[in-house]
């Protein structure tokens, strides 16, 4: 559903990494690991459109990045979930209409019921009527990634999902990405602790990529 | 605007569409929060810029008013002053007035009685002038028809058949005045422009303002999938409204302020005649609507333009 | 307003003080962002509010003026006006004389010659009246002495001893004209107040929308041991030069406006009458100083009610 | 030098946690667990004087918090450095800068040379100039903890320092915080990363504070 190309990605200055090539297809489980500053953000913007890559091609639902219009990109936007590593909200909205948010900026109907049991699998049922502001860095962060499931998106992307959570909590988390890659979303999550890619491995089969020193290679053996 | 909005799936009929319409519009409102500060700013600005616009407009009509009571006062009257040995005057006068009877542009002609000419002497002479005493010039008013006169042509015919008589046609008098009415209408509605134009300006700048503050609310928007109508529809509608709120006020303010003003009196007619008469209590509430309007173009471009630098 | 600040550790003289300070002041000044939108919006409104006060300011001073003009023209002066048959018209004349020149507060009188007195009746009876054909009462103009003259005490004496002198003190003539000037005057001090009272809360919401926008850098600020006379300083400074420079240059360009406009002509002298003379070129300079003042206050207010909301 | 003593607090609602007791001397060194939402980023708020306790007594350097003005604090503040958990920054800044703002904002002189080799122990040499908004995640949290020990405080309080940094990095900057507690400065952790604790376990004698269900308790066994 996403393809990466031969993608090469620079800020201006010296090239983060080159020739990356990943196929997104349905009910595909992709880890990213790396040291911090290898480029993991930086590919999961490629991969949901926000930065164009600077050689080679991105295509999102079989599209060329390169010729969509903005209202292009929204409407693929509206088919991906995203878990941002810095867990944006609307400040002046409670965690429910901020959870709600994807449908509500693309006009659907927002199921209440299923809003308030994704809120109660995530732990915030307690916190639904809170302003973002209040919560914990754990809440952030769990109220993120029910924002990115609530459309039940075909592509799942998770920045350090689990960064500020309990091993307990991660594992709770994790569970429900499984759960909702065996129902078809593909799945790519970005993170730093390797217990949680072991954890998953023993579950399902999940690819592990490894980003350093400017190439990507595939990690399995050494995990 | 909403030509590229998409459509709800079900199919429903145009009430029912106009009311998910409306929904809709109040959802795109809701996601961008109310900034007070921002808020405020935006209405008094438009209320104090409605206010001086309502002043503006009141002065631009009294001078226009002016300028036609002295265009009617004096540019459409004239005087024929007729000095003659007093057995002639009678004679004479009665020449002057068949001659300006048949003067094409002519609409009427009147001797000045002797009480209107004491009224007239009586700032330098007093009021008991001894008239009877005295062997006064008769004066004829001339009002002419919108056309106007020949003065030329009339001067001619005057010397001519009564040589006693002399055409004044106040053109001393009047051009200084029209001029001066010309001009304060000028810098009344050189104010309206530039009170416009500040308008905008401040206008363009708050919704930048606002838009530069919530950067981040419209990049999440974006982030989740939101289209560019729909995060600019908020902003839009938010700017139009408080305008529109602000510019009411004003303008009701500044009517309240322009009702409470003494009365025009003539005794100095100029300074006092700042004011609107019947109709013209009309005119300014055309500036609500049209502030609304500079106000939905203004933050529109700047929605637009901000939106360009978010992917 | 650094009454608390810390002083620098080490003694220094008092001109390294005063660098250390102003570098102080700069830092203090660079932790807040520019925030371009609001910075423009802060400078234009500054701009448009001295510009229009300007104006004001030139339409009091014009208002004053004229009140002046007409207090000097009429209040000062007074007609003696004696009607008496032409025998004694000559010997009243010099009765009247007389009792003006023993009367207190009066500063000179002097009888007011045919020509002139044709020329006042030129208006109405055109330049070529005859006057020796003509019983005209004689007229003495009187010029008040500051203090002004007992009128009913003249009008008594004048009564006793000239049966033909009538007094004329011109109140008629005056009242409309005072009052009309006065209401102007009063028009335009209502809108240099109603100007200054609106800068005041603009610049004031202006501050607090900034104050707003920043809060995230307010917070920041205090978290890491920021003093409250710090952070303020830097909004403080800032918004103070930016209404300062803002005045400045919209006083510039109503001065340059006020003197592109035509020279006053007396034709038509209230209308035109707007306008600088000499010193007064002197009074829009204050404005720019005023408007500064008002910012530092309004801003100095508005940071410390933002500031106690933070920890 | 910093002393909590039968602090309770709450939001509003339900008290998070109650009488709870901690006494920071200088060279002490302290780990904070527990769930998400426990209220870990609470009990700091309330060391660095952010939030007021709803009972008990909180003293800082030996004044009680009740009594300090707003200027008294702000003077405390520049004896304590604290990594939050959202890593803020003064956006319009370049890192370095950000970096020696407490100094800044205190008006002291700012020491060039020791901001360089700091910069480059937490591995930002590169990013001095960059701007905040362009740090990746472990990148913002490494320059929060620059910021924090730029003063060599007296007392230095971590929330979830390491979150979004890889294994090598965490440990790399734990020996800083390590080496600055031999040297006198009071730490606080407050982490999920069991890992993390044991490692430093094993170098020094930390420790373990756990806050689950209102109380706080000394855990150190069960790791
Ligand atoms: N907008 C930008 N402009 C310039 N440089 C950038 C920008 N965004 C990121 N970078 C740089 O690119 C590099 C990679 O950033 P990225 O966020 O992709 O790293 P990451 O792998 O996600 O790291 P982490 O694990 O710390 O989150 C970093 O060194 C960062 O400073
Ligand atoms: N300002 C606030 N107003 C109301 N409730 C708040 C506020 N701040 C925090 N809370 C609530 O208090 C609880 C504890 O928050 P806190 O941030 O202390 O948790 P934490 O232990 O740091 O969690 P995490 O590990 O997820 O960061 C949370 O449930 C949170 O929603
Ligand atoms: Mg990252
Ligand atoms: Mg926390």
């Amino acid at each position: 559903m996403i393809e990466l190309d031969g993608v090469a990605h620079s800020y201006g200055g010296t090239e983060l990494f080159s020739d990356v090539s990943l196929s997104m297809g349905q009910g595909s489980f992709h880890f990213l690991t790396g040291p911090s500053g290898a480029g993991k953000t930086t590919l999961l913007k490629l991969c949901y459109g926000e930065l164009q890559p600077r050689s080679g091609d991105v295509r999102l639902f079989g599209e060329s990045r390169r010729k969509m219009g903005r209202n292009d990109l929204a409407r693929a936007r509206q088919r991906i979930g995203v878990v941002h590593q810095d867990c944006q909200f609307l400040d002046h909205l409670p965690v429910r209409e901020n959870v709600a948010l994807p449908l509500i900026a693309s006009q659907r109907p927002v199921p209440e019921g299923d809003l308030d049991d994704l809120l109660g699998w995530v732990g915030l049922s307690a916190q639904a009527d809170a302003l973002p502001p209040t919560l914990s860095g754990g809440e952030r962060q769990r109220a993120a990634l029910a924002r990115a499931v609530m459309t039940s998106p075909e592509v799942l992307l998770a920045d350090e999902p689990t960064g500020n959570l309990d091993w307990d909590m991660s594992v709770r988390l994790l569970s429900l990405l499984i759960e909702l890659n065996r129902m078809g979303t593909a799945v790519l999550i970005a993170t730093h602790d390797l217990n949680l890619i072991r954890t998953a491995k023993s579950q399902i089969s999940a690819r592990v990529l490894r980003i350093a020193g400017r190439r990507m290679q595939l990690a399995g053996a050494d995990l | 605007m909403s030509g590229a909005a998409p459509e709800p799936r079900e199919t429903q009929k145009t009430g029912d569409r106009r009311a998910a319409r409306t929904v809709r519009d109040r959802r795109a409102t809701q996601v961008v929060p109310g900034s007070g500060q921002s808020a405020w700013l935006t209405l008094l600005t438009a209320a104090a810029m409605a206010f001086l616009c309502v002043f503006a407009l009141a002065l631009a009509l009294a001078a226009d008013r002016l300028a036609d009571r002295w265009q009617a006062a004096l540019a459409q009257t004239a005087t024929v002053r007729i000095a003659a040995p007093a057995g002639q005057i009678e004679e004479q006068t009665a020449i002057v007035l068949e001659v300006l009877a048949t003067t094409p542009g002519v609409q009427s002609a009147r001797v000045i009685g002797e009480d209107e000419q004491a009224a007239l002497l009586e700032p330098w002479f007093g009021p008991d002038l001894p008239m009877d005493a005295l062997t006064l010039p008769r004066l004829v008013e001339v009002i002419e028809a919108p056309g106007g006169v020949d003065s030329m042509g009339l001067r001619l015919r005057l010397a001519a058949e009564a040589p006693g008589a002399i055409l004044d046609d106040h053109t001393r008098w009047r051009r200084p005045l029209i001029e001066g009415a010309a001009r304060l209408r000028l810098l009344a509605l050189a104010s309206i422009g530039l009170i416009g134009g500040v308008t905008a300006a401040m206008v363009t700048l708050a919704a930048m303002a606002a838009l530069a503050t919530n950067a981040r609310v419209i990049a999440v928007l974006r982030l989740v999938g939101a289209r560019d109508s729909f995060i600019a529809r908020a902003f839009v509608r938010r700017f139009t409204l408080r305008t529109l709120i602000g510019a009411a006020a004003g303008v009701a303010l500044g009517m309240v302020a322009l009702w409470a003003m003494p009365a025009a009196q003539d005794g100095a007619g100029l300074l006092t005649g700042i004011g609107l008469r019947g109709i013209e209590w009309l005119y300014p509430l055309a500036i609500p609507p049209v502030a609304a309007l500079v106000a939905w173009a203004a933050t529109r471009v700047a929605a637009f333009r901000v939106l360009r630098e978010v992917t």
